[in-house]
């Protein structure tokens, strides 16, 4: 995020006049309408924001954007953006990303705008599979997922990428679902979040990956979803079950939660600032365990690119650029006329 | 005893009566601080008003073990009274510090050369190390040279006893020696050595006070050994008068730092700052150490987690309305060519330098070679042009990179800036410019709706879009790497549309040769019979080859390029009033292939792809052999 | 009523009466299932036993909103009783499913061409998405052409609405609809189409019979219409005949199976497995995904996290005994320059596809284009040669694929395949060559020290290196990217060896134009007036051009490479033999290059970078204006 | 590792006739010493070893082990190896990487390796520097550190490897000092792991980055070693101190271990397979803690190789390969004679 003051806009102001091109149905649609309501809440100003993006469906996203923005190429969107912000610090940046943009191609360059912690935005629409290339396997999809260029089931074991962006160095985790009103919220804190704020965003793609959410998207499964609050107990399915830690294993477990009483049932409070929870709960097994949503982590730490001015400032303090002397230095000698 | 020195000569006359330059080569074990020797030996050459070229080549590997053939360090320096333009071919005199330093090096020596070795080193290890089966010193295979030896180590703790160092520190002093002995070899005032050694251990008197102890021990062992002390031998000594220079205030500068500096005064004449994306690889690494100095001339400097990162975060800048600059060697060149293409797209500017080394692959890192001119001028997928230009020398690299700014910025474009290890590490004497004469060519960034409406993609006079800062109301646009609609810049797919941007492209590259000079004849006529065509730091050898065949009264003439794409409008003619092209280069014959292709002239390429700068007698033997 | 038809027909005769070869083209929203019309039509062409060329043109979207431009989808072919090489210019027939697929295509039909369009599509809304402010059905605007409009929409539904269908999917029955009437108007035999459906349809049987009920109704819609019911309108019918092909088995293939099956074929020759390692990229994935169907058949196929870990993993599969193959587009090729480096250096064999798309950058993904041959030819580090050849046709393919793996384990060299959308893409008819009639070419893996002992960079007759399986006794060697030194490929820097290794290097790539077959002259005399000479996919085009131009007596042949480096060795002095030489690229000029500097050949571009492949009269018009 | 029918070795025997080209005193000798002793040990073949490198100091590797070598690129070693492995699976692969080879330009190679879980040992040579261009800060290099690219001390935050390793998934993450006799029993883990075993062994770079691991390497120092064994109260110090779980924040704290009582003082008992001890161990901020070393995690899985082989073989099964009759199928006509 940055300072600015605020201004009035309504989500129209944050609309293009470029026709819409994803598939109808795809949950890239209500991510767009998500941001789109964000931005007037968070006061943001158009001509300040900047999207920028790699290759893939979700990429195509910054065109849809009535700000500044950048459609890269595959992969590469943390590193076009760092340039960005550094020199341009003013701009609140929001980065698009797809699992394959952001965890296949584009790893090394999520990895280290996370460790290096660069102020901004970072969007990833996970839907577990290449969209725009129709539809081959992802590093997020799960063994087995048969697609073109595995027609007998993916063997490789998917990545779980709020848990390597804490390896990476995160300091804001979240998880939100394309569709979820809490979407909204979700962005709000991330934007609040000075540094990094990496945000899961779970994308149902209805041509070549349809449901794969559904265990907890569909309204029937609603009750697989644990959506944390800070300083709030870790309750889910209507606060009839809880989220406990099991001392002895140190591992978390599933709890009953009777009649509301919560602590009774030993179930833990969240706070945004425990990293070891943080890591328990991105790594929670699906099924057996619910869905973590919301902000799974929100601990800042001084960013890249303040580190960056306050090191300019310092060093460049009181020292006035001189072309003419600096060339003029070093081994230098004069020959007379 | 110890400080014996003997000197075993051929009947032919010391090698530094002869001409009016002589080449000197400081060799030994890369903890001997030659390079250091070599630095302060130009500066000295300098005040005394020669010309100069150097050669510095240190081994690949960061610290070889002690006295290993691989471990040796040289340090190559050309001086004169006339104009020099090369480190020179064959050393007239080889200072040789250790075994394996004489052993790589000697068979350069020109004969009846002059060897200088230090005896001290010679021992049964060193030989063994260096594959010697019996020591050079003391058998005749060094015949047909003149030998100087004694125990510079032995010499060196003499003269730093009493400063009490420890055995190791006190042999350190051994360079400074050397150097003194070199000094009075060449008739040259200390003080400015011995000021440098205070200054350079101002926090460690003591150190200063030995290495300066040392120079003068060298210094007066010349001196004494000429009046004939017993045991000593008389050492030639040589005036080298000054070069008819230009007056004013000059320096020695790499091309490292004449890049570094001219990208800096580019921008400037611009008046944008400068955003550095890089990431470390030799020989290319020395801009980004430069740079990372200058913060206060608007320099920001980014140590990116790969040269892809370098070069998106380059562009990223550039969108956000500074002049992005990026910098590596081949294989890191390779790895930017996906993302330069989106740049040539997006018609951002942005400026690529490439300190060209031995390839393929990994290939000779530490070594010099021209062999990435197929992958600046036609190396990307698409059909993705864009202005090329090279370095001739260290000094050059500074206008070459202003160069490199004013025509990405002009033109709304990504440049390549050719340079090679060579130049990079090589140091020369440099006039130092005089800023105020530079015409500014200052950016103007569109801030406002121009009437007809704001269009991305709308040209100016020489095709260039416009430029805007994000953050300026009313200017709010996207951009990307996918076909961009003429003037709105949206996407678009449709061929006609493809066409014309494919078109545009190539007609703004192309019309860049509309604001370059016209190609100029460096030395000789605008015609004839032989015409040497160069590009980069192939400059020297030519320039003096081409220089001795026309004092021997052959009709050549030498023409090197600056501008590798687009090319001077003239140079198609101007290369068809020849009888005869060569083309030298250090690769297997590139920029033969673009003038063949452009004018159907029939260049003939001389090839030298040793990872070492041709030799001017090579270049003299091709133009004795297109001419005989 | 509903099912009214009209027909606004202009004097002239009908376009089914004239050429032997006829050009249909079917245009619908992307929904609405063309290409699997186009398809099933081109299959009944072959079975008619016509010879034919067909050309898929789908949006860049994957799903384009309904009745939009940009998602409009089309699938032309062209068929006849003559060779066919193209899909063809103009198209006779039109079949426009929406205004949008009018609107986009309308105006590529031939004068007087026949526009059959489905009226039930054109309301409002649609035309409105397809930007008419009237409806062209209704105005004149379509005056030029012969109109033939009726509900197809309200046909289909009425065909299947005894099945109980959903309005959506009874609607999706429409393209059967229109292949039935296609089929009643070439005079096809509609039986293999009701196999294939009951075949797709297999799992749900009531599709199957809706789907065939619809292509009954389609095809007895154009009998009953002849025979003139009132508001119906004859439809003109047409019997191609079949063309004068060898005989044999044939089948329908694209360039992409077409690729996986040569490499498959080439592994099989060469007695090795394959590793495939690939990152998906249009138009490249379908070789990754057909290979990846064939495990069978010793292939591994990996997906890898980008291209340069797929070509890495590609040179690790190599090293460790297996032919390495990786494949993309221009974007992915860019990022593997580096490792292809590593592979020249290492000297292992390693085949690179690359199914060209339009560039720069991002580009036209969805479009062909040949401007990839400057990257390929000349686009690394370093003097780091490599074979490239280049596909001219879906079925040429397969024989350059194994051509490819040949030269790549022979030589034990990266090799580089071109090939383009449009080849990969598009479907012709393939008579399925007799594998028995391939000459093998088994490597062999150095399975024991060799008398004169083991040098993992000795060289055979080929200046091949040896090819070794990690796990062997004996033999154990590191290799690496650094230079290498000749014979031991132990690290080495110094001049003369790289020198050495360089020449080497280029000498092998050279060399392998000694096993390759002279260029030949596939159309026209050996010497001559005009001279027209491509690569690639541009075959068709240019084949049928200069055929007509000879009909015509005009004195010009086609010349087509399939090696682009190292060249025929007679080459040079075959494009000496005619007056003048044109090179239609679509690109801006890119093998031109290369012609230019190998042989100094006046060769003139000809050049279109639009996305579109060529028109046959757009490189006859060229032939004219050079003869004319 | 890979089943082979161990035969006997000597460290002698895996020493090739190459010069080793590091500086004096450079802390990868000592690592070399360690894998030639370590070899013979685990009853390795020489011709069915491959050591995969990039580029850096570390990355000479290969070139002075007596097995087969391959000196890739800068960062791909990973992704080499991956088609070595795969080509051919009895190969022991051992990958050698620097800290800039594995972590900066290669980061996305080792995370997916680590994700897949490609069965080899990776050896990462930290010493916190680019060694081989002389002496630029890495991605490990702690803030402040002054290089030549930056003079005024670097300002990113640093990537903790072993953390890096674990959110990209690895299975086993230890750590070893290049000069501590214990190196040698963690390769022989690492090797006994079936699956990608991590390794991050310290390494001193005498040249451009000497001593920064003095603060637990040198001898004064070795109180802040704490080696870690399975089964193991994690006692440091002489078994004067131990780690315990503080349960209220969930996270490790040092405790006083009064004459040998541990249990008293409540220090855990090592499990390599917690992974939450092994967030926690990883990310142990030294100084307030010691150095975690040895085996830190270990819990294999299916390892990749496997993976796609038995899928290769369930699918091939009863399979013929005829070529002529696979181009003969699809679309197909006769013309007649
Ligand atoms: C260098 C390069 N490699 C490959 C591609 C092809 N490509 C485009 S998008 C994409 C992956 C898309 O998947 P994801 O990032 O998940 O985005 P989604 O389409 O699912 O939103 C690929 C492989 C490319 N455009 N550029
Ligand atoms: C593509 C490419 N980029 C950059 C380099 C230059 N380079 C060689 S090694 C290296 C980093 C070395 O650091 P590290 O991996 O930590 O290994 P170390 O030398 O410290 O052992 C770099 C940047 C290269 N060889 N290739
Ligand atoms: S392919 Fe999937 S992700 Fe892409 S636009 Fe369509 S639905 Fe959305
Ligand atoms: S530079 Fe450092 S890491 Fe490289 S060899 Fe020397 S001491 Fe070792
Ligand atoms: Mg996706
Ligand atoms: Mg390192």
């Amino acid at each position: 995020m940055n300072d600015m003051t605020p201004i009035k806009t309504t989500p129209k102001d944050w609309e293009t006049d470029q026709e819409v091109r994803w598939c109808p149905g795809c949950g890239d649609y209500a991510i767009l309408k998500a941001v789109q309501r964000t931005m007037p809440e968070i006061g943001g100003t158009p001509e300040n924001t900047v999207f920028v993006s790699g290759i893939g469906c979700s990429s195509r996203f910054p065109y849809y954007m009535e700000t500044y923005g950048f459609h890269t190429i595959h992969g590469r969107a943390p590193a076009v953006a760092t340039g960005v912000k550094l020199a341009n610090p003013d701009l609140d940046v929001w980065v698009i990303s797809g699992d394959g943009d952001a965890l296949s191609i584009g790893g090394n360059h999520t990895m280290h705008m996370l460790r290096r912690n660069l102020d901004c935005q970072f969007l990833l629409f996970n839907n577990e599979i290449y969209g725009l290339t129709k539809g081959q396997y992802s590093p997020t999809s799960r063994e087995g997922t048969r697609s073109p260029s595995t027609p007998f089931g993916s063997v490789d074991h998917p990545t779980k990428p709020c848990a390597f962006a804490l390896g990476a160095g995160a300091r804001f985790v979240a998880r939100a679902i394309d569709v979820s009103k809490q979407l909204v919220d979700v962005l709000k804190s991330a934007h609040a979040h000075k540094g990094t704020a990496f945000v899961e965003i779970f994308q149902n793609c209805i041509v070549y990956n349809a449901d794969v959410f559904a265990g907890f998207t569909e309204k029937a499964n609603r009750d697989h979803q644990l959506w944390l609050e800070n300083g709030k107990p870790m309750l889910f399915a209507g606060d009839t079950k809880g989220i406990a830690l099991d001392v002895a294993s140190l591992s978390l477990k599933v709890v009953d939660v009777v009649d509301g009483n919560w602590e009774a049932a030993g179930v833990l409070v969240h706070d945004v600032t425990n990293r070891t929870v943080a890591h328990m709960l991105v790594e929670m097994p699906f099924g057996e365990f619910p869905m973590a949503l919301g902000v799974l982590y929100d601990d800042p730490r001084p960013t890249f690119d303040s580190a960056v001015f306050e090191q300019n400032a310092a060093v460049t303090k009181g020292k006035l650029p001189n072309l003419q002397k600096l060339i003029s230095t070093g081994q230098t000698w004069t020959v007379d006329a | 005893m110890a400080t014996a020195a003997r000197i075993d000569a051929p009947d032919n006359a010391s090698p530094l009566q002869s001409s009016e330059a002589v080449v000197v080569r400081f060799a030994g074990d890369s903890g001997d601080g030659m390079q250091l020797t070599g630095g302060q030996f130009t500066l000295s050459s300098a005040l005394a008003g020669n010309d100069f070229a150097t050669f510095p080549d240190f081994p690949a590997e960061i610290r070889a073990p002690l006295g290993t053939l691989f471990g040796v360090s040289a340090f190559q320096i050309n001086f004169g009274s006339t104009e020099i333009e090369t480190a020179g071919d064959a050393p007239d005199v080889l200072v040789a510090m250790n075994p394996a330093a004489l052993k790589t090096n000697v068979k350069d020596l020109k004969p009846g050369g002059l060897i200088i070795a230090d005896s001290g080193e010679f021992t049964a290890r060193n030989l063994a190390k260096a594959e010697y089966d019996a020591n050079p010193l003391e058998d005749d295979s060094l015949g047909k040279w003149q030998l100087i030896q004694f125990n510079i180590s032995q010499l060196t703790l003499d003269a730093v006893k009493p400063f009490g160092l420890g055995n190791k520190e006190a042999l350190r002093c051994k360079n400074m020696w050397t150097l003194g002995l070199s000094l009075w070899m060449f008739d040259r005032d200390r003080q400015p050595i011995i000021d440098w050694l205070k200054d350079k251990f101002a926090k460690n008197p003591v150190l200063a006070d030995a290495n300066i102890a040392a120079l003068n021990a060298g210094h007066a062992y010349g001196e004494t050994a000429e009046i004939g002390q017993p045991g000593m031998v008389a050492i030639p000594q040589r005036h080298v008068s000054a070069a008819p220079v230009e007056p004013g205030l000059y320096r020695t500068i790499t091309g490292a730092d004449a890049v570094a500096y001219g990208l800096v005064a580019g921008c400037q004449l611009a008046d944008v700052k400068m955003f550095f994306g890089g990431y470390p690889i030799t020989p290319a690494s020395s801009i980004l150490h430069a740079l990372s100095r200058l913060k206060e001339y608007g320099v920001m400097t980014f140590q990116a987690e790969d040269e892809i990162a370098a070069i998106a975060s380059a562009i990223g800048a550039s969108y956000a309305g500074q002049l992005g600059v990026t910098s590596s060697s081949g294989p890191g060149i390779a790895l930017k060519t996906e993302a330069i293409g989106l740049a040539v797209m997006t018609e951002l500017p942005l400026v690529i330098v490439n300190s060209q080394r031995g390839g393929p692959s990994t290939g000779l890192p530490t070594k010099t070679e021209q062999s990435d001119l197929y992958q600046a001028v036609y190396g990307r997928n698409g059909d993705t042009p864009l202005p090329v230009i090279a370095a001739r020398s260290p000094s050059d690299a500074f206008d070459c990179a202003i160069e490199a700014v004013r025509i990405a910025t002009q033109f709304m474009t990504p440049v390549i800036l050719l340079t090679d290890g060579y130049i990079a590490n090589a140091a020369e004497p440099w006039k130092v410019p005089d800023m105020s004469t530079y015409q500014p060519f200052p950016v103007t960034f569109l801030d406002h709706v121009p009437e007809g409406g704001f269009k991305p993609y709308g040209r100016d006079n020489k095709l260039a879009r416009p430029w805007v800062k994000p953050g300026t109301p009313g200017l709010r646009h996207r951009i990307g790497g996918i076909e961009k609609q003429v003037d709105t810049g949206h996407i678009n797919y449709s061929p006609e549309n493809h066409q014309a941007m494919t078109d545009l492209r190539k007609n703004k590259v192309d019309g860049v040769a509309d604001h370059i000079p016209y190609q100029d004849v460096c030395l000789g006529t605008t015609s004839g019979k032989l015409a040497i065509v160069g590009w980069g730091s192939t400059f020297g050898p030519i320039h003096q080859a081409v220089r001795r065949a026309r004092a021997k009264g052959m009709d050549v003439s030498h023409i090197h390029l600056r501008h590798i794409w687009p090319m001077p409008k003239n140079l198609g003619e101007l290369l068809k009033s020849y009888d005869t092209v060569i083309v030298p280069e250090m690769n297997t014959g590139q920029l033969k292939t673009v003038l063949r292709d452009q004018y159907l002239v029939d260049a003939k390429p001389l090839n030298k792809v040793s990872g070492q700068p041709f030799r001017i007698a090579e270049i003299e033997a091709a133009i004795e052999e297109a001419l005989g």
